[in-house]
C-alpha cells in the first residue's frame, strides 16, 4: 500500500506540473501553480522514510527516488521556493501573470522537481534541460529588449552547457554500464583518466551555476528579470547546477589535489569578487546576484577542498547540501525583502548602456562562427554546384557549336551523294575486312 | 494459400491498386478518392503490423517471382525492411489525411494522389526488396513516381526543380545499375544475405569491389542527399507540403539511406566493408554532410528550404551511424531512420499549415505566430527540440546511441561532430521558436484564411499533433518493447551476431 | 484424298500467317468499302494463327516446312524456330494494335488503300520471318520495301513524297546488293537454302564478297548509322500508324535477316567486322540520341530515337554471347512496342492539335492524359528504366559487355540511356505545365488513345515476363549454345 | 516545317558533284576489282541444281524446266512476286488519279495499226502461254505481250469503259494472285502441303494458274502505264 | 576465260557503273535508270554464271532472273509514278539536299 502511494506520488511530482502546463488541462482549476506542488508536498509529509521507483522502459532505463535525508531536504526547499515564487507571480502588480507565464512556470517546476528526484544521469539531464528551457521561456515572456538580450545569453550558456554535459554522460555511459549516480561515480573514480569527464562536468555545471568566472550571464539576468523570476533564478538554475555537481562528481571517492587547489582558488576568487563588486554595486536590486555568486564561491571552495581530500568531504558532505539549501533560502529572502523594500514599482526600462556592455563575448563568438559559415557554406559549394548544373542542365540551350556540328553532320549525311558514297566505302571495307 | 508468400505482395498492392484506380477517377469524386486512399493506408498499416509481429516470432515472409534467368523479383521481409515499412506505412496514413486536407479544391488531385500512392508503393518495395535488382527496380520506380509530384504545381520553378531532380536521380540510378550488373557478373548472385555475400569472394577482385562500392554508394547517395549530391533536395521543396513531408523528408531520402544500409550490411557485410576500408571515407563524407547541411540551414530564410537543409544534415546521421563500425552506433543510425522521419514530417506539416493558413513561407514572417496557431507551433517546437537532440525526445535517443557507439568504436571525433551539429541545429531552430512564441506578431499575416474557431482545418492540425506525440513517445518509451529502438537493437544483433 | 479434315495439331499455322494477309489484301482491294472490317478480321485471324504456331512450336520444337513438298535444295523451305516465332508474335501484337488504331486514324479515301497495302506488308513480314531461303528472302524484302514506300507516300505532301522517294531508292539499292550477294553464294554452292549453305559454306573470296554485299545492303535497309540518312524524313513524314510500323517492324525485318545470316552463314566472319558493326552501333546510339535531343518536332524526335535504338541492336555483335544476342533481341521487341506507342501518341497529338511542335506541346498534352501516359510509359522502356522490356535489354547487354570484358560498350549503353531519358522528360515535362485551351482541337477517338496506352503497357509488361519469352526464344536454339541466357 | 523550295542553280550543283566524281572513281574501281576477283575465283564447274531439276521434271507436270521451276519447284517465289506486281499497282493508284494527258487525237496509221495489231498480240499471248508448258515461254512472256496490246490501245486513246473500270478491272488484276493462292490453299485443305500439286493434276493446275497470271500481268502492266488510278467514265 | 565469266564480269561492270550513275546524278529519272542498270548487271551475273553447268544451263537461275525482272519492273513503275508526284509537289525532280526539319 505504502509503496504504491509512494510510487504514484513520486511519478506525480514531476508529472502533474507537466500536465497542468497544458492550458487545456488546467482551465477549470483555481490555483494550478499550487495544485501542481501538492504531490511533492504530500510526498514530503507522507513518506519520511523515502521511496524510489525504477522505470526500465523510460528513456534508456531511468528511475525516480527520494531518500530520507538530503533528498527530502532539497525537495522541501524546492517546494518552499516555488510556493513563494507562485505567490510573487500572482501578486506582481506590474506584470500580472498571464496564461503563458503559468505554463512556463509549471514546466520549469516539473523540470526542477524532476532533477531533485532523478536517480540517474540521463534522468537528471533530461529534467534539467526541461527546466532550463522552461526557465528561459519564463525569463523571456513578455519582456523587453534588455531582458531578451540577457535571456539570449542565458540560452547560449544553456545550450553549450548541455552539450558538455551530454558529452560527459556519453563518456560516463561508455565507461560504466549503467547510468545510476553511484555506478558512474564509482567507475569514474576507478578509471585511470577521469580528466575529460571531470572537466566536462565541472565546466558544464559551472556555466549553469554561473560560478565565477563564468558568471557573466548572471548579472544581466538579475538586472532584467522581475522579482519572482529573480527569486527562482537563485533557486532553480544555480541550486540545481550545484546539486548536479554534487551528484555527478565522484566527490569523496576520488582524490585530485591539483584540481582541488585550482577549484578552491577559483572559489576564493569568486568570493572576493562578489564582495568587492557587491559593495561597489549601487543598485539594491543587484545584491542577490552577488550574494549568489558569493555563495557559489563558498560552495566551489568547499568542493575544491573535497576533491583534494576525500575524507574531509565525507565528513562534511552534508554541509554541502546545507550550503545549497541556505543559498536558495538566502537568495530567496534577499529577493523578497528587496522586493518589499522597493516601494516604487519595478521599472522594466533599463539603461541601455548597461545592457549593452553586458552583452558577452559569446555573441561575438557566434557571429564569428556565422561569418565563417557564410564563407565556406554559402559561397564555395553552391557556386560549384550551380556551375555544374549549368553545364548539365543547359547543355543544349547553351552549346551553339554542338548544334552547328550536328546540323552539318546531318545535312552531310542527308545529301544523297555523300550518303551513298559512305555506303560504298562501308561496303568495300566490309568486303575486305571479312 | 500460403500467407507467408502473399503478404509482401499484399503490402505492395494495398497502395498500388488504390493508386491505379485513383488515376482514372474523375476530378470531382473526392469522397471515393479519399476513402480509397485511407482504406489502402489503413490496410497497409495493419498488414505491416502483422508482418512485424510475425517476424518477431520468427516466421518468414517471402515472395519470389522469376524476373531473369538466375535473377528473381524477390520480396522478403526481414527486421531491417520492416523498420522502413513500418515507418512509411504509419507516415503514409498520417500524410494521406494531411494531403486530403491540404489539397482541398486544388486541380489535378486524381493525378496527385495516384502518383502519391505509387510513391509509397515504390518506397515499400524498396524496403521489402530482397535482392539488389528488385531494389533497383523499385528505386527507379520511386524516381519516376516522384517527378510528377515535384512538378505538380506546373510553374516554371517547379519544372526547373523537376529537371534538376531528374538530372541527379537518373544519373544516380544509372550508377547504381552499372554497379549492380558488375556485382552480378562478379558474384553471380544479388540476394541480400545477413553479413553480406561478398566476403566469400576471393580477395583478388577487391579493387573491383571497392569501385563497385563507390558506384553503388554514389547512386544511393544522390537520393540520400549526401554531399555533394544533395543539390536536388532544397530545390524540390517547391512541391506541395505533403510531398515535401512524406517524400523528401521520409521516403526518397530514406530510400537512399536505407539502400546504403542494405549495401553495407547485406551485400558487403559490415566486417568485410571495414576490411575493404570503405567505411571510414564514407563516415567522413557523412560527417561533412552533417555539418555542411546545418551550416546552409542557418542562413535560409525560406522555412521549407531551411528544413530541407536540415534534412540533408540529419539523414547523414544514419549513414554515419552505419559507417562507425560497431553495434551501438548502428543502433543509433538505424533508429534515426525512424526518428528523423517522425520529427521531420512534423516540421513539414507545420510549415505546410503556416503556408496554407496564414500564407507564411519565410522565417522572417513568423513573429508571434505561436499565439495565432498554438497547437501547430507546439508540435513544431517539440519536433524542433527533438532535432536539436534535447532529451527525452526522439533525436536525443539517436544522438545518444551515435555518441555512445562512436566512443565504443574508439572514434571520438564523431562526438564533436554531433556536438557541433546540435549546436547548429539549435542555431537555426531556436530563433524560429523564439520568434514564434515571444516576438510580437505583425499586424497582418501574408494571406490569412479563417477556419472559424479552430486555428486551421482539423485535417491539417491532427497529423502534426500525432507525429509530434510520436516524437515524444519514441523518445520516452525508447526502452519499451517494439519501440523503434528495440527493433533497431534486434536488427543489429542479427548483423553483428558472430 | 485420305483425310479431308485436318486436326488442329497439323494445320500449317505458319503458312496460314502468310496466306491470310495476302487474302486479306486482295479482298480489301476488291471491296474497298468493306476494307476496314475485312482488314480487322484478317488481323484477328493472323493473331490466332501466330498463337497456333507458337503452340505448335512449344509442342514439337522448331519446324521446317517444305513448300510444294520438294524440299531444299530444289524447293523452298519455311523454317520456324524461337527467333522467328518471337518476330512473328511481335508483328502480330504490333500489327493488331496498328490495325485498331488505324480505324480511327484514316478517312475513307485513305483507308481504301491503307488496308490492302498494310496487309501486303504484313504478309511480307510474316513470309520474311518464316523463310529459310535467301532468294525467297530477297522477294519478301522487295515486297516489304514497296509496301512500306507506298504507305509512306500515302500521307501525300512534299515531305512524305520526297521521303518515300528517297526510301524507295535506298531500299532498291539495298536489295540489289543483297541479290548480288545471293547470286554469288548460289553460284559457288549451288543452293539458296540457308541450312544447306551453312553446311557447305567455307571462307573464300567469293563468300567474302557475298557477305560484304549482303551485309551492306541489309545495313542500308536497317538504317545503321551513317546509313540512316533516309530514315528520319521517311518515318517522320509518314502517317502515324505507318511511322509506327516502319519503326517497329520494317527496319527490324532486315536486321532479322542480317542476324540469321550472321549466325548461320558467316560464322567465320572476322572479329574486326564485329567490332566495326559494334562501333557503328555505338555511333548510332550517340548520334541518334543527340539528334533526337535537339529536334523541335515530336515525330522527328521519335524517328531519330529509332536511329539510336537500332544502334543498340548492333552492340550485340562484338559481344557475341548468348546473353548479348538475347539482349539485342529484347531491345528489338521492347523497342517495337514502345516505339509503336510513341508514334501513336504523337499521332494523337497531331490529330488533336494539328501540330507537333514540342514547345507548344503543353496546350495539347493537358487534354490527352491517356496519350501522354502512353508516351511516358513507352519512354520508360526506351530509356531502359525498370520495370520494362528496355530495362531487361539494357541489363542483359550490360551484363554481356562486362562478362566479355568489353565494358566500353556498356558505357555507350549507359550514355544512350541518359540521352533518351533527357529527351523523354523534355517532352513529358510539358504534361505538367499549366496552359490555356488550344484554339483548334479535334476530338481524338478513344480507340486511338487506348491502343497507344496498351502498346505502352506491352512495352512495360515485356519486363515482367522475361523467363517465358526466353523459353520461347530458345526453341531450336537460334543462338546455338545451351539455351539459358543467364 | 521550314523547307526551301527554290531549286539551286544547276552550275553550283554540278561543280559540287564534279569533285565527287573524281573522289568516287577510286573506291568504285576498287569495288569493281574486288567483285570481279570474287567472280573469277568461282569454281569453273557450277554446282547448280540442273540435275535435281532434271530428276524431278517428269513429276512437275510440265516439260520446260524453267516453267517447272517457276511454277512448281519455286512456285512460292512466283506467288509472292505476283503479289509484288499487284502491290506496285496498288502503290501507284494510292498516289492519286492518273495524270490527265491531252495528246492530239492519234493519226489514222496508229488507229488502223492498233485495230490490226491488238487481236494479233492477244493471239500471240495465248500461244506463248500454251507453249510455256514445253518450250521457252509462259505466263510472264504472255502477260507482257498482252500488256503491250493494252499499252497500244491506251496510246491510241482508248480508255476503259467506266462499267469495267471498277470491280471487273480489279478482279482482272487480282485474278493471278487470287487463283494461285486459291489453288495453294485448296491443296492444303486436301491434305497436301502448300502448292503441293498432285502429279496427275499438276499440268492442268499450272496451266490454270498461268492463264490467270497472264491476264493479271497484262492488265497490271497496262494499268501501271497509266501512272495512276483510272478516272471514271473517260470513254471515247 | 569462258564466255560465262566474261558476261559475269560485264555484269559486275554494269553494276558498278549503275552505282556510279546513281551517286553522281541528282535527277530522279537518272537515278531510277541507274538502279535499273544495276539490276540488269545483277541479272546478267546471275544468268551468265548459270551457263557454267555442262548440258542445259541451270534453269533455277533463269527462273530467279525472271522473278527478279518482274520485281524490278514493278519497282520501276512505282518509282516513276512517285517521281512524277514529287515533281508535282516540289517543283523539281530532285531530292531535297537539306534535311527536312
Amino acid at each position: 500500500m505504502n509503496a504504491i502511494v509512494g510510487v504514484s506520488l513520486l511519478v506525480l511530482t514531476p508529472l502533474l506540473p507537466l500536465l497542468l502546463a497544458f492550458p487545456a488541462l488546467r482551465s477549470r482549476l483555481p490555483q494550478p501553480c499550487y495544485i501542481a506542488l501538492l504531490p511533492a508536498f504530500i510526498l514530503l509529509l507522507a513518506l519520511p522514510q523515502g521511496a524510489s521507483i525504477d522505470l526500465p522502459w523510460l528513456l534508456l532505463g531511468s528511475g525516480l527516488g527520494i531518500d530520507s535525508g538530503v533528498g527530502r531536504l532539497l525537495l522541501a526547499i524546492a517546494v518552499l521556493l516555488w510556493m513563494v515564487a507562485a505567490h510573487l507571480l500572482h501578486t506582481a502588480k506590474d506584470e500580472p501573470a498571464d496564461d503563458r507565464v503559468t505554463s512556463y512556470y509549471l514546466l520549469t517546476l516539473a523540470g526542477n522537481l524532476g532533477t531533485v528526484l532523478a536517480t540517474d544521469l540521463v534522468g537528471f539531464f533530461t529534467f534539467s534541460t526541461l527546466m532550463g528551457y522552461g526557465f528561459y521561456a519564463l525569463l523571456v515572456v513578455g519582456g523587453d529588449e534588455a531582458r531578451w538580450r540577457a535571456a539570449r545569453t542565458y540560452l547560449v550558456v544553456l545550450i553549450v552547457a548541455d552539450l558538455m554535459l551530454f558529452e560527459a554522460v556519453l563518456i560516463a555511459a561508455a565507461a560504466a554500464g549503467g547510468l545510476h549516480f553511484e555506478a558512474v561515480c564509482q567507475v569514474v573514480s576507478q578509471s585511470t583518466s577521469p580528466g575529460l569527464y571531470l572537466s566536462m562536468v565541472l565546466v558544464g555545471f559551472a556555466l549553469k551555476a554561473g560560478i565565477w568566472p563564468l558568471h557573466f550571464w548572471l548579472l544581466p539576468l538579475f538586472r532584467a528579470s522581475r522579482p519572482a523570476v529573480a527569486l527562482l533564478l537563485g533557486a532553480v538554475p544555480i541550486a540545481t547546477a550545484l546539486l548536479g555537481l554534487v551528484r555527478w562528481l565522484p566527490l569523496g571517492e576520488i582524490s585530485l589535489p591539483m584540481l582541488g587547489l585550482i577549484i578552491m582558488g577559483a572559489g576564493v576568487a569568486a568570493m572576493l569578487y562578489a564582495i568587492l563588486a557587491g559593495v561597489r554595486q549601487a543598485q539594491l536590486k543587484m545584491l542577490p546576484a552577488y550574494a549568489a555568486i558569493f555563495a557559489t564561491g563558498v560552495f566551489t571552495t568547499a568542493m575544491g577542498a573535497g576533491l583534494g581530500d576525500p575524507d574531509a568531504w565525507n565528513r562534511y558532505a552534508d554541509f554541502a547540501y546545507l550550503l545549497i539549501v541556505s543559498l536558495g533560502l538566502g537568495v530567496a529572502l534577499l529577493v523578497v525583502s528587496i522586493g518589499w523594500l522597493q516601494a516604487r514599482p519595478y521599472s522594466p526600462a533599463m539603461p541601455e548602456k548597461q545592457a549593452a556592455d553586458s552583452a558577452p563575448w559569446f555573441e561575438c563568438w557566434l557571429g564569428a562562427i556565422a561569418r565563417w559559415a557564410v564563407q565556406m557554406g554559402v559561397d564555395t559549394l553552391p557556386r560549384l554546384r550551380a556551375a555544374w548544373l549549368a553545364k548539365v542542365g543547359a547543355l543544349w540551350q547553351a552549346a551553339r557549336a554542338w548544334h552547328r556540328a550536328l546540323d552539318g553532320g546531318e545535312r552531310f549525311l542527308q545529301r544523297w551523294v555523300c550518303a551513298v558514297t559512305l555506303f560504298l566505302l562501308l561496303g568495300i571495307v566490309v568486303v575486305f575486312i571479312a | 494459400m500460403n500467407w507467408g508468400a502473399a503478404l509482401p505482395l499484399f503490402v505492395l498492392a494495398s497502395s498500388l491498386l488504390p493508386g491505379l484506380v485513383i488515376f482514372f477517377l474523375p476530378e470531382e469524386r473526392v469522397a471515393i478518392r479519399s476513402t480509397l486512399n485511407l482504406v489502402g493506408a489503413a490496410l497497409k498499416l495493419v498488414l505491416a503490423g502483422v508482418m512485424v509481429w510475425g517476424i518477431f516470432h520468427g516466421s518468414h515472409f517471402e515472395t519470389r517471382l522469376p524476373l531473369l534467368p538466375g535473377l528473381d523479383l524477390l520480396l522478403r521481409a526481414d527486421p531491417l525492411s520492416m523498420l522502413f515499412v513500418g515507418l512509411s506505412s504509419i507516415l503514409w496514413l498520417v500524410t494521406t489525411v494531411y494531403a486530403i486536407g491540404y489539397l482541398e479544391g486544388s486541380p489535378n488531385r486524381s493525378r496527385f494522389f495516384g502518383f502519391f500512392s505509387l510513391c509509397v508503393t515504390a518506397t515499400v518495395g524498396v524496403a521489402l526488396a530482397g535482392n539488389l535488382i528488385t531494389f533497383l527496380l523499385f528505386y527507379e520506380l520511386l524516381t519516376l513516381a516522384t517527378y510528377p509530384l515535384i512538378v505538380h504545381r506546373g510553374t516554371e520553378v517547379a519544372r526547373r526543380a523537376g529537371r534538376t531532380y531528374l538530372i541527379y536521380t537518373v544519373a544516380g540510378g544509372t550508377l547504381l545499375l552499372i554497379g549492380t550488373v558488375w556485382l552480378y557478373t562478379l558474384a553471380g548472385t544479388l540476394e541480400f544475405t545477413p553479413r553480406g555475400f561478398l566476403s566469400t569472394l576471393d580477395g583478388a577482385s577487391s579493387t573491383a569491389l571497392v569501385i563497385i562500392f563507390v558506384l553503388l554508394i554514389a547512386g544511393l547517395g544522390v537520393k540520400a542527399a549526401l554531399i555533394p549530391l544533395h543539390g536536388w533536395l532544397p530545390q524540390a521543396m517547391v512541391a506541395p507540403a505533403p510531398v515535401s513531408a512524406l517524400l523528401h523528408a521520409v521516403a526518397v531520402v530514406k530510400a537512399g539511406a536505407f539502400g546504403i544500409v542494405r549495401v553495407i550490411y547485406d551485400v558487403y557485410g559490415i566486417q568485410f566493408s571495414a576490411t575493404l576500408g570503405v567505411t571510414l571515407p564514407l563516415a567522413i563524407v557523412a560527417a561533412v554532410t552533417i555539418i555542411y547541411g546545418s551550416m546552409r540551414a542557418l542562413f535560409q530564410d525560406d522555412l521549407k528550404r531551411r528544413l530541407a537543409f536540415s534534412t540533408v544534415s540529419q539523414v547523414a546521421y544514419i549513414v554515419l551511424g552505419i559507417t562507425i563500425v560497431g553495434p551501438i552506433a548502428a543502433v543509433g543510425g538505424l533508429v534515426h531512420l525512424v526518428h528523423q522521419g517522425v520529427m521531420k514530417i512534423t516540421l513539414f506539416f507545420c510549415a505546410g499549415n503556416l503556408a496554407e493558413t496564414l500564407g507564411i513561407h519565410k522565417v522572417s514572417e513568423m513573429n508571434g505566430v505561436g499565439r495565432r496557431m498554438p497547437w501547430t507551433m507546439a508540435a513544431f517546437t517539440i519536433a524542433a527540440f527533438g532535432m536539436i537532440g534535447v532529451p527525452p525526445l526522439a533525436g536525443f535517443i539517436s544522438k545518444w546511441y551515435l555518441g555512445l557507439g562512436a566512443l565504443d568504436a574508439g572514434q571520438g571525433w564523431v562526438i564533436f561532430i554531433l556536438a557541433g551539429s546540435s549546436l547548429l541545429n539549435a542555431g537555426y531552430f531556436l530563433p524560429i521558436l523564439y520568434a514564434a512564441w515571444f516576438k510580437t506578431p505583425a499586424d497582418a499575416w501574408p494571406a490569412e484564411r479563417s477556419f472559424g474557431r479552430r486555428e486551421t482545418a482539423w485535417a491539417l492540425l491532427a497529423p502534426p499533433l500525432v507525429t509530434a506525440f510520436l516524437t515524444l513517445a519514441v523518445g520516452l518509451l525508447a526502452s519499451a518493447p517494439f519501440s523503434p529502438l528495440q527493433w533497431a537493437r534486434f536488427i543489429t544483433t542479427l548483423e553483428y551476431a558472430e | 484424298m485420305p483425310d479431308v479434315l485436318l486436326s488442329i495439331a497439323d494445320i500449317p499455322w505458319g503458312v496460314m500467317t502468310i496466306v491470310l494477309p495476302l487474302a486479306g489484301a486482295m479482298s480489301s482491294f476488291l471491296w474497298p468499302r468493306r476494307a476496314l472490317p475485312l482488314g480487322l478480321a484478317t488481323a484477328l485471324a493472323i493473331v490466332i494463327c501466330v498463337a497456333g504456331l507458337g503452340w505448335q512450336l512449344v509442342q514439337q520444337g522448331a519446324q521446317r516446312y517444305a513448300v510444294g513438298g520438294w524440299g531444299a535444295p530444289l524447293g523452298i523451305d519455311l523454317y520456324a524456330d524461337g527467333l522467328s516465332l518471337l518476330m512473328l508474335m511481335m508483328t502480330a501484337v504490333v500489327g493488331l494494335g496498328i490495325s485498331i488504331y488505324s480505324c480511327g486514324y484514316f478517312n475513307l479515301e485513305r483507308a481504301r488503300y491503307f488496308w490492302p497495302l498494310w496487309m501486303f506488308l504484313w504478309a511480307a513480314l510474316n513470309a520474311l520471318f518464316l523463310s529459310a531461303d535467301i532468294f525467297n528472302l530477297y522477294v519478301t524484302l522487295e515486297l516489304l520495301g514497296l509496301a512500306a514506300v507506298a504507305l509512306v507516300a500515302l500521307a501525300g505532301g512534299a515531305d512524305a513524297l520526297t521521303g518515300a522517294m528517297r526510301y524507295l531508292l535506298v531500299s532498291l539499292l539495298g536489295s540489289l546488293c543483297y541479290l548480288l550477294g545471293v547470286t554469288l553464294l548460289y553460284h559457288s554452292f549451288g543452293s539458296v537454302d540457308i541450312a544447306i549453305l551453312a553446311e557447305r559454306v567455307e571462307s573464300s573470296p567469293t563468300v567474302w564478297a557475298a557477305m560484304g554485299l549482303m551485309i551492306t545492303g541489309l545495313l542500308l535497309k536497317t538504317a545503321l548509322f551513317p546509313l540512316h540518312f533516309w530514315l528520319p524524313s521517311a518515318h517522320a513524314s509518314a502517317p502515324a500508324p505507318v511511322s509506327a510500323l516502319l519503326s517497329a517492324l520494317v527496319v527490324k525485318a532486315s536486321f532479322y535477316i542480317l542476324l540469321r545470316l550472321w549466325l548461320e552463314l558467316f560464322p567465320f566472319a572476322s572479329a574486326a567486322l564485329a567490332q566495326l558493326l559494334g562501333l557503328l552501333g555505338a555511333a548510332a546510339v550517340l548520334w541518334g540520341g543527340l539528334q533526337a535531343l535537339r529536334q523541335t518536332q515530336l515525330k522527328m524526335l521519335i524517328a531519330y530515337s529509332t536511329v539510336a535504338q537500332l544502334g543498340y541492336l548492333f552492340l550485340a555483335f562484338p559481344l557475341a554471347s548468348i546473353t548479348g544476342w538475347t539482349g539485342a533481341l529484347y531491345v528489338l521487341l521492347s523497342h517495337a512496342a514502345a516505339k509503336t506507342a510513341m508514334f501513336m501518341a504523337a499521332g494523337n497529338i497531331l490529330y488533336f492539335g494539328g501540330h507537333d511542335r514540342i514547345v507548344d506541346l503543353d496546350r495539347v498534352v493537358q487534354h490527352l492524359p491517356l496519350t501522354i501516359t502512353a508516351f511516358a510509359l513507352a519512354g520508360i522502356s526506351i530509356m531502359g528504366l525498370p520495370p520494362s522490356g528496355g530495362f531487361i535489354a539494357k541489363w542483359l547487354l550490360l551484363e554481356a559487355a562486362i562478362l566479355s570484358g568489353q565494358w566500353w560498350w556498356g558505357i555507350v549503353l549507359i550514355l544512350g540511356g541518359l540521352l533518351s531519358a533527357a529527351w523523354v522528360f523534355k517532352v513529358v515535362g510539358y504534361a505538367f505545365t499549366r496552359s490555356e485551351v488550344p484554339h483548334e482541337a479535334r476530338a481524338v477517338p478513344a480507340a486511338m488513345e487506348w491502343t497507344a496506352l496498351l502498346m505502352a503497357m506491352v512495352a512495360i509488361l515485356l519486363g515482367l515476363f522475361v523467363p517465358w519469352l526466353l523459353a520461347l526464344m530458345e526453341i531450336g536454339l537460334p543462338f546455338g549454345g545451351v539455351g539459358s541466357a543467364g | 516545317m521550314k523547307k526551301s523550295n527554290k531549286p539551286k542553280p544547276i552550275t553550283e550543283n554540278d561543280s559540287r558533284q564534279t569533285q565527287w566524281r573524281l573522289l568516287l572513281v577510286v573506291p568504285l574501281s576498287a569495288l569493281a576489282v574486288g567483285l570481279g576477283y570474287a567472280v573469277l575465283s568461282l569454281p569453273s564447274q557450277a554446282p547448280g541444281l540442273s540435275k535435281h531439276v532434271a530428276a524431278k521434271l517428269e513429276t512437275s507436270g510440265v516439260s520446260n524446266p524453267v516453267t517447272a521451276v517457276l511454277l512448281n519447284f519455286r512456285g512460292y517465289d512466283t506467288l509472292l512476286e505476283l503479289g509484288v506486281l499487284l502491290l506496285a499497282l496498288l502503290g501507284v493508284w494510292s498516289l492519286g488519279a492518273a495524270p490527265k494527258r491531252h495528246e492530239p487525237p492519234p493519226g489514222l496509221v496508229l488507229e488502223l495499226l492498233s485495230r490490226l495489231l491488238v487481236p494479233l498480240l492477244i493471239l500471240v499471248a495465248g500461244y506463248l502461254l500454251w507453249a510455256g508448258a514445253g518450250a521457252p515461254g509462259g505466263a510472264f512472256q504472255a502477260g507482257s505481250v498482252l500488256a503491250t496490246a493494252g499499252v497500244l490501245l491506251l496510246l491510241a486513246g482508248w480508255r476503259l469503259d467506266s462499267r469495267f473500270s471498277g470491280l471487273p478491272l480489279r478482279l482482272a488484276l487480282v485474278a493471278g494472285l487470287g487463283v494461285f493462292l486459291l489453288v495453294a490453299v485448296v491443296l492444303i485443305l486436301l491434305g497436301g502441303r502448300l502448292l503441293e500439286y498432285p502429279p496427275s493434276f499438276a499440268g492442268a493446275l499450272i496451266l490454270l494458274i498461268e492463264a490467270a497470271a497472264t491476264l493479271s500481268i497484262g492488265t497490271a502492266l497496262a494499268a501501271l502505264f497509266l501512272g495512276g488510278r483510272p478516272e471514271k467514265g473517260a470513254h471515247r | 576465260m569462258s564466255p560465262a565469266l566474261l558476261y559475269a564480269l560485264v555484269g559486275v561492270g554494269l553494276f558498278t557503273l549503275g552505282l556510279y550513275a546513281l551517286i553522281v546524278h541528282a535527277h530522279l529519272l537518272r537515278k531510277i535508270l541507274a538502279i535499273n542498270v544495276m539490276a540488269s548487271g545483277v541479272f546478267l551475273v546471275l544468268v551468265a554464271l548459270a551457263a557454267r553447268t555442262q548440258g542445259t544451263p541451270d534453269p533455277v537461275a533463269h527462273a530467279m532472273v525472271i522473278t527478279g525482272i518482274v520485281v524490278a519492273v514493278s519497282a520501276t513503275a512505282l518509282a516513276l509514278a512517285l517521281m512524277l508526284r514529287v515533281r508535282a509537289a516540289t517543283g523539281r525532280a530532285e531530292l531535297a539536299e537539306e534535311p527536312l526539319e
